[in-house]
This record gives structure tokens, sequence and C-alpha cells, in this order.
């Protein structure tokens, strides 16, 4: 316990720092001003349309590919270290498990939806 | 601390996900609230693991992990495509089945 | 008890000055050591050599207006630096800097917090990294942004479970997942987890560099298209926030990537010279910086597609292929 | 074990409010923000119940990933708060949800209350020591590799299905929209022509 105590005043201990880091800069910088500054930057023109676009969902898929496969990344984490103790049946059962998510994973290569156009 | 207050708590967080799952049209926030039940259903498997002193609850709760990551995949995979469809995430608006 | 918050407290602004001079002193690395491969000088006007260019950046920056353009997302702006930043040093919470050591009749640990599921923390803190940059570029308002950071995410997402799969290889060999527990297992340069894992290795350098948005990878800050990506619309400390948290996550990758597979602060004479451990682990890092700055100085950038298919067709199987072949080669 | 206590009371206020928040704000981002809060405040009690190995890996996959796959969601929706969600429902309706979700927790409470008469010390009294390693990476594999093997494997066809379910959704979409680009290239190449001619 005292372990993970230690991460959380770690965790206070470094947002302290940003904040310390704000709060000397809020007393030292200047402060000017002018509406032209508060626009958006476009390589200083007036910025065209808003940033309201929609985006490919192309995007998505990989998210969602990379959820599956984080799941079983975290599998394979207990699997490594019981391992020791399990040998040989482990292993084939986890090549099962690999095997059942890789064909997952090369459907959606066959589909197509990996591919970058 | 008694296990109890832990189940208590795991019971307050379940029921503000029901609440929100009733009263939220956005269909996002509705998914966020089935996650916040699936993980309050959670926390009292491993409160219950704790009191009986086995892990057995540890290891549901692994597989509730999984089960609630293939049905966000697939729960927003469908958001995203009636969102494409009918252009709102209301779900008073998604009420025939059929697109 | 009080004693222990004591000298947890003491670990931790070491480990903060520790990690806040080696950030600092990596742009300045950095730039000198770019500057050398295309010969040129670099900084070298701060102090002797420019050794001072470092701070001189920091006040200057300190110094600079806060700019917030109008149409941003107000919370998640201010917020988002923070985010970036704090995961970066979280990481350093778990890494063994040195041998443990009998200070004033005390045995101390060189670590803040020796976790028994440290290898996990550390994937958990790499999966968080993301927000910062995904917040940032949803709430400035700006389509540079917006790209920059979806951008940025896709490619770490795509990277980020290679990452993972790249270290389980040498769990299977060492089966624990604690830090100091993994560097006790190699204790003699032969030991090194380099020599039983070489693909893991080389599966650990590439996602490293991907996961930190480094160049060759460095999409998202791509100049010429996208002006810096996710912190355009940044200035002042916001955007020496994003800047320190990129060089802190450097820093943390290659402090990971020691301990995983360069042994952590292993090396001779440490039975005699404890306080030699900690110079091992420096050199060690300090290695591992060097290639970073050494590919940036070198390839040219990927383009995006390229980049994705890397990740998803080559780098994901061979990771996969890895982890099975070790498996087996532990069992047989 | 006052510490104890006052983290448990922390992170269960925190918990409590990130979630009301979650179902309380418009913004959809700062909802999954606050969920992020809600769950890092569960994390936390994982940990304190000795699910040391757990508490992570709740960061892991839900923080991780899930929540960045709802941000991911938003953020290519582009939802900002302002979207038509239909007229305000009517007081009685709402209040009668309220009123549903309020019933709900009293019977939790009374269940939890209740087990076995108020008698079971297991629930009710005060949480014993465990030994060293309970919870720990160890034990949850081996039991996860022996006992729960076939559940295992079936969250392994789950994923499966997933992923390929997500993929038929989201190829049909990709499908469309290339079909619509194409469309609409074909317009434009008819309507430069015509000027050249």
């Amino acid at each position: 316990m005292t372990e993970y105590l230690a991460v959380l005043i770690f965790i206070f201990a470094g947002v302290g720092i940003v904040l310390v880091t704000f709060l000397i800069s809020r007393l030292l910088r200047p402060d000017h001003d002018y509406p032209e500054k508060s626009l958006n930057y476009e390589c200083a023109e007036e910025p065209v349309g808003t940033s309201w676009v929609r985006f490919n969902n192309r995007f998505y898929i990989f998210a969602l590919i990379f959820v599956v496969f984080d799941v079983e990344a975290v599998f394979l984490f207990p699997w490594a270290v019981a391992f020791g103790q399990l040998g040989l049946y482990a292993l084939v059962e986890m090549v099962l498990f690999i095997a059942i998510l890789m064909f997952g994973l090369f459907y959606a290569w066959k589909k197509g939806v990996l591919k970058w156009a | 601390m008694p296990v109890s207050a832990f189940l208590v708590l795991a019971g307050v967080l379940f029921a503000i996900g029901a609440v929100g799952v009733l009263i939220s049209r956005n269909i996002i926030v509705l998914f966020m609230c089935v996650e916040l039940m699936l993980n309050s259903a959670n926390l009292a498997l491993i409160a219950f693991s704790r009191a009986l002193h086995v892990v057995d609850g540890h290891a549901f709760v692994f597989l509730v992990l999984t089960v609630a990551a293939a049905e966000v995949a697939v729960g927003l995979a469908m958001v995203i495509t009636i969102f494409r469809n009918r252009e709102t995430i209301n779900i008073d608006r998604i009420s025939i089945l059929k697109w | 008890m009080l004693e222990m918050v004591i000298i947890t407290l003491l670990k931790i602004i070491a480990v903060l000055a520790v990690v806040l001079t080696g950030c600092a002193y990596s742009t300045y690395l950095e730039r000198k050591v770019v500057a050398a491969m295309q010969h040129r000088i670099g900084p070298s006007y701060a102090g002797p050599y420019g050794l001072l260019q470092p701070l001189a950046d920091a006040v200057k920056l300190m110094f600079k207006e806060d700019i917030i353009p109008d149409n941003v997302e107000r919370w998640t702006y201010a917020m988002a630096p923070a985010i970036s930043f704090i995961p970066a040093l979280l990481t350093f919470a778990v890494v063994p800097f040195g041998m443990d050591m009998t200070i004033f009749g005390r045995e101390i640990k060189m670590v803040l917090s020796d976790m028994n599921v440290g290898v996990l923390f550390v994937f958990a803190i790499t999966s968080m990294g993301i927000y910062g940059i995904v917040l940032a570029g949803w709430s400035s308002g700006s389509k540079y942004s917006l790209l920059g950071s979806i951008r940025s995410s896709a490619q770490m997402i795509s990277y980020e479970i290679s990452y993972g799969l790249s270290i389980v290889g040498v769990l299977f060999i060492a089966n624990t997942l604690s830090l100091s527990e993994l560097i006790a297992q190699q204790e003699t340069i032969l030991d090194w987890f380099i020599f039983s894992q070489p693909v893991g290795f080389l599966l650990y350098v590439t996602c490293a560099v991907a996961e930190t948005n480094r160049a060759p990878f460095d999409l998202p800050e791509a100049e010429s298209e996208l002006v810096a990506g996710y912190h355009t619309e940044y200035s002042s400390m916001r955007f020496s926030m994003f800047f320190i948290g990129e060089y802190a996550n450097m820093l943390a990758v290659s402090a990971v990537g020691t301990v995983f597979f360069l042994g952590g602060w292993q090396g001779p004479f440490t039975e005699q010279v404890p306080i030699l451990s900690f110079v091992w682990f420096f050199v060690k890092v300090f290695m591992f910086m060097f290639v970073y700055i050494w590919l940036r100085a070198t390839f040219p950038r990927f383009r995006y597609d390229q980049l994705m298919n890397f990740g998803w067709k080559i780098l994901l199987p061979l990771a996969v292929v890895n982890t099975v072949v070790t498996g087996f080669f532990v069992v047989l | 074990m006052t510490l104890d206590v006052a983290i448990f009371f922390i992170s269960a206020i925190v918990a409590v409010f990130g979630a009301t928040m979650m179902i309380t704000v418009r913004n959809p981002v700062a909802s999954v923000l606050y969920l992020l809060v809600s769950f890092a405040a569960q994390a936390v009690l994982f940990i304190q119940l000795g699910a040391l190995f757990l508490g992570v890996v709740l960061i892991i996959v839900y923080v991780g990933a899930i929540l960045v796959l709802f941000l991911f969601v938003v953020m290519l929706l582009n939802l900002r708060g302002g979207e038509d969600l239909g007229q305000p429902s009517r007081p009685m309706s709402r209040f009668s949800k309220y009123l549903i979700g309020a019933l709900l927790l009293v019977e939790l409470v009374f269940v939890i209350r209740g087990s076995a008469g108020g008698t079971d010390q297991t629930v009710t009294g005060m949480m014993g020591p465990v030994v060293e390693t309970f919870g720990s990476v160890q034990d949850v594999g081996m039991l996860l590799f022996t006992t729960y093997l076939y559940p295992f494997e079936l969250t392994g066809v789950l994923l499966l299905v997933a992923i390929v379910g997500a993929v038929v959704i989201a190829k049909r979409e990709t499908e469309r929209e290339a079909a619509q680009k194409k469309q609409l290239v074909e317009e434009r190449g008819h309507s430069s022509e015509e000027k050249v001619s």
C-alpha cells in the first residue's frame, strides 16, 4: 500500500509543480491583448470557416481495433507472469487466444479497412 | 473499513448510472452510463473477493472488462453509422430499427 | 511512519529535480548533437559552450505573453498542457535509479515506488499520454491543431499495442512485473534481455520513437503542412509544458527501455562503489537519448499511410510472433 | 486505520462527484473527462481493496482504451454540446426517473445491509488482514488460465466478434462515402468540361 501512496503523493507533487510554474509565469508575463491577437493562427490570414470539420471514420476503425488488442495485451501480462507455473498448457491456450484475435486482425486487413487510401 | 461501505458505494454508482441511462438523451453519454454501471458491479465483485479472501472475483472482473470493451467497440460503431445517416445523437429520434 | 513520509518526500524532490534537469539538458543535447551532425555549432552564447541555454530558454518562455484565442474551449484548453506533462513525469515513480543503499543506517531503495506491478503501471501511464494531445487539439478551435491531434492520437494508439507486446517476451523470461526484480535478473552483461530478446528490443525502440511522436514518426508536428500540430495555438508556459512533456516522455521511455533491456543500473564495480550504479544508469539512458537524436538527424519523415501500414501490418504481427516464439523457447 | 478511512471517503466522494457530473453536463467531452475522474477514483478503491493488479488494469482498459475511444467518437463527430437533443422532458417524467434511481439505490442498500439479517460479519464487519500476495498477478493469472479457462477463451471469441461486427458496420459506411465522393468528382469533372467547351 505504501508504494501506491507514494505514487499518489507524487501525482500531487506533479500537479503542484505545474501550478507553481503557471503562477510564476502569470506574475512575470506581460499582457497586451488586442482583438487580432486572439484569432486562431492561420498563417497570418483571417481564419476561414471553423475547425468543426468531421473526420473520416477510418480513424475510428483503428481506434476500435486498438481497444480490442489493448485488452488482448492486458491478458498477456498475467499470462507471461503465471507462465512459469503453468508451462506448455498455458502456452497452448494462449496461442489459441492469440490466433482467434489475429484472425480478427487479418479479417480487417482483407476487408481493406487497414488500408490508408 | 467494513466491506459493506464499498458495496454501498457500488450501489450508489450503479444508481447514478441507472438514472443517467434514464434521463440522458445523448446516446454517447448513455453508453458511458452503461460503462459506469458495469464498473460499479466490478467494484462490488472486488469487495466481495476481499471479504471472502478469494481471488475468483478478480478473474470475473477481468472478464467483465473484456465484455465492456467489446460492447463499446460495436456500440460506438453503430453510433457513428447512425450519426452519419441521421445527423443526430438524440436517442428519442432513433426510434425505428431500420434506416 | 513519519520517517517514511519524510523519506518519500525527499525522494519525490530528488526525482523531480533529476527529471526536470534531465529534460532541460535533453533539449541542449539535442541541439548540440544535431548541430554537430549537420556541421553547425549549435547554441554557444549562453554560458560556456552554451551550457546555460536551457535556463535562458526557460526564462524567455516565462516572460512571454500567454495568448488565448477567443474560440477555444477554455477549461480543456487550460488543462491540456498539464495533462500531457504529468503522465510523462509519473513514469519515473517506478523507475529504479540506482541500487539499494544504506544511508545513515537505513536501507533505502533508490526508487520512489517499488510496486510489484511496475510494468503494468508504465503501460497504464503510457496509455494516458494520449489525452493531453487529443484535448489540446480539440479545444484549440484551430484546423491545424485538430488535424495534428487526430493524426497524432491515431498514430499513438497504432503503436501502443506493439509497444506493450514488445516487452511481453521479456516478462516470459523474467516471470515478474516488478522493475527492480527485472533489474536483479540482469546481473551480468550476458543476462541483459537485449541478448535474449533482440527482436523485442528493436520493436521497443521503434514503438517508443513512434509513441513519443519523434522523428521519423513526427507527423503530428509536420511543420510544412500543420504548422506545429496540436500545440499551434499555445504560447508562453503552456507551450513549454508540452515541450517539457515531450522530452520527459523521451526520457521516460529511455529509462524504462534501459530497465527492460539494458540491465538498468547494473554494471561493473557497483558492489564496491554503490554510487556508480547511478552513473551506469545515466550513461545507458544517455545512449538511448543519443539514438533518438541520431534518428532525427538521419531519417526523413514517414508518409502517413506508410506509418499506419508499418504499425499495423508489420510491427503488430511481428510483436505477436515474437511473443509466441519466445513462449515456445521458454517452454522447451 | 484513519488513513484508510480518509482514502476511502475522498475516493468515494470523487467517484460519485465524477459520475454525477458526467450525467449532468451537456458537453460530451466534459462528460468523458468526468467519467475519467470517476474511474481514477475507483481504481484507487480497487487498490485499497487489495486488487493491486486490477486497479492498474482498470486504468489501462478503461482510461487508456475505452474512454479514448469515446473521446475519439466525440471528436470525429465533432459534438460540442450544442446538438439538438429535443425538448426537455416534463417535470413529472423527470421526477419519476430520479425516483426510480432512488428506489433502486434504497433497495440495493437494503439488500447489502440486510444480508443474512445483518449478522454476516464478512460483509458488515471490518475487513480482516489478507495475505501479502492477495490479488497479485500470479494468483489472478493462475485462476484465469485454469479454473476460468473456458470463459477466458470465450472472451477471445467475443473480441473477434466485436472486431468483425465493427469492421462490417464501418466498412459499409466507408464504401458509401467513397461512392459519394466518386459521384461528386464525376459531377465536377462534367461541369468543368462544359466550361471548357
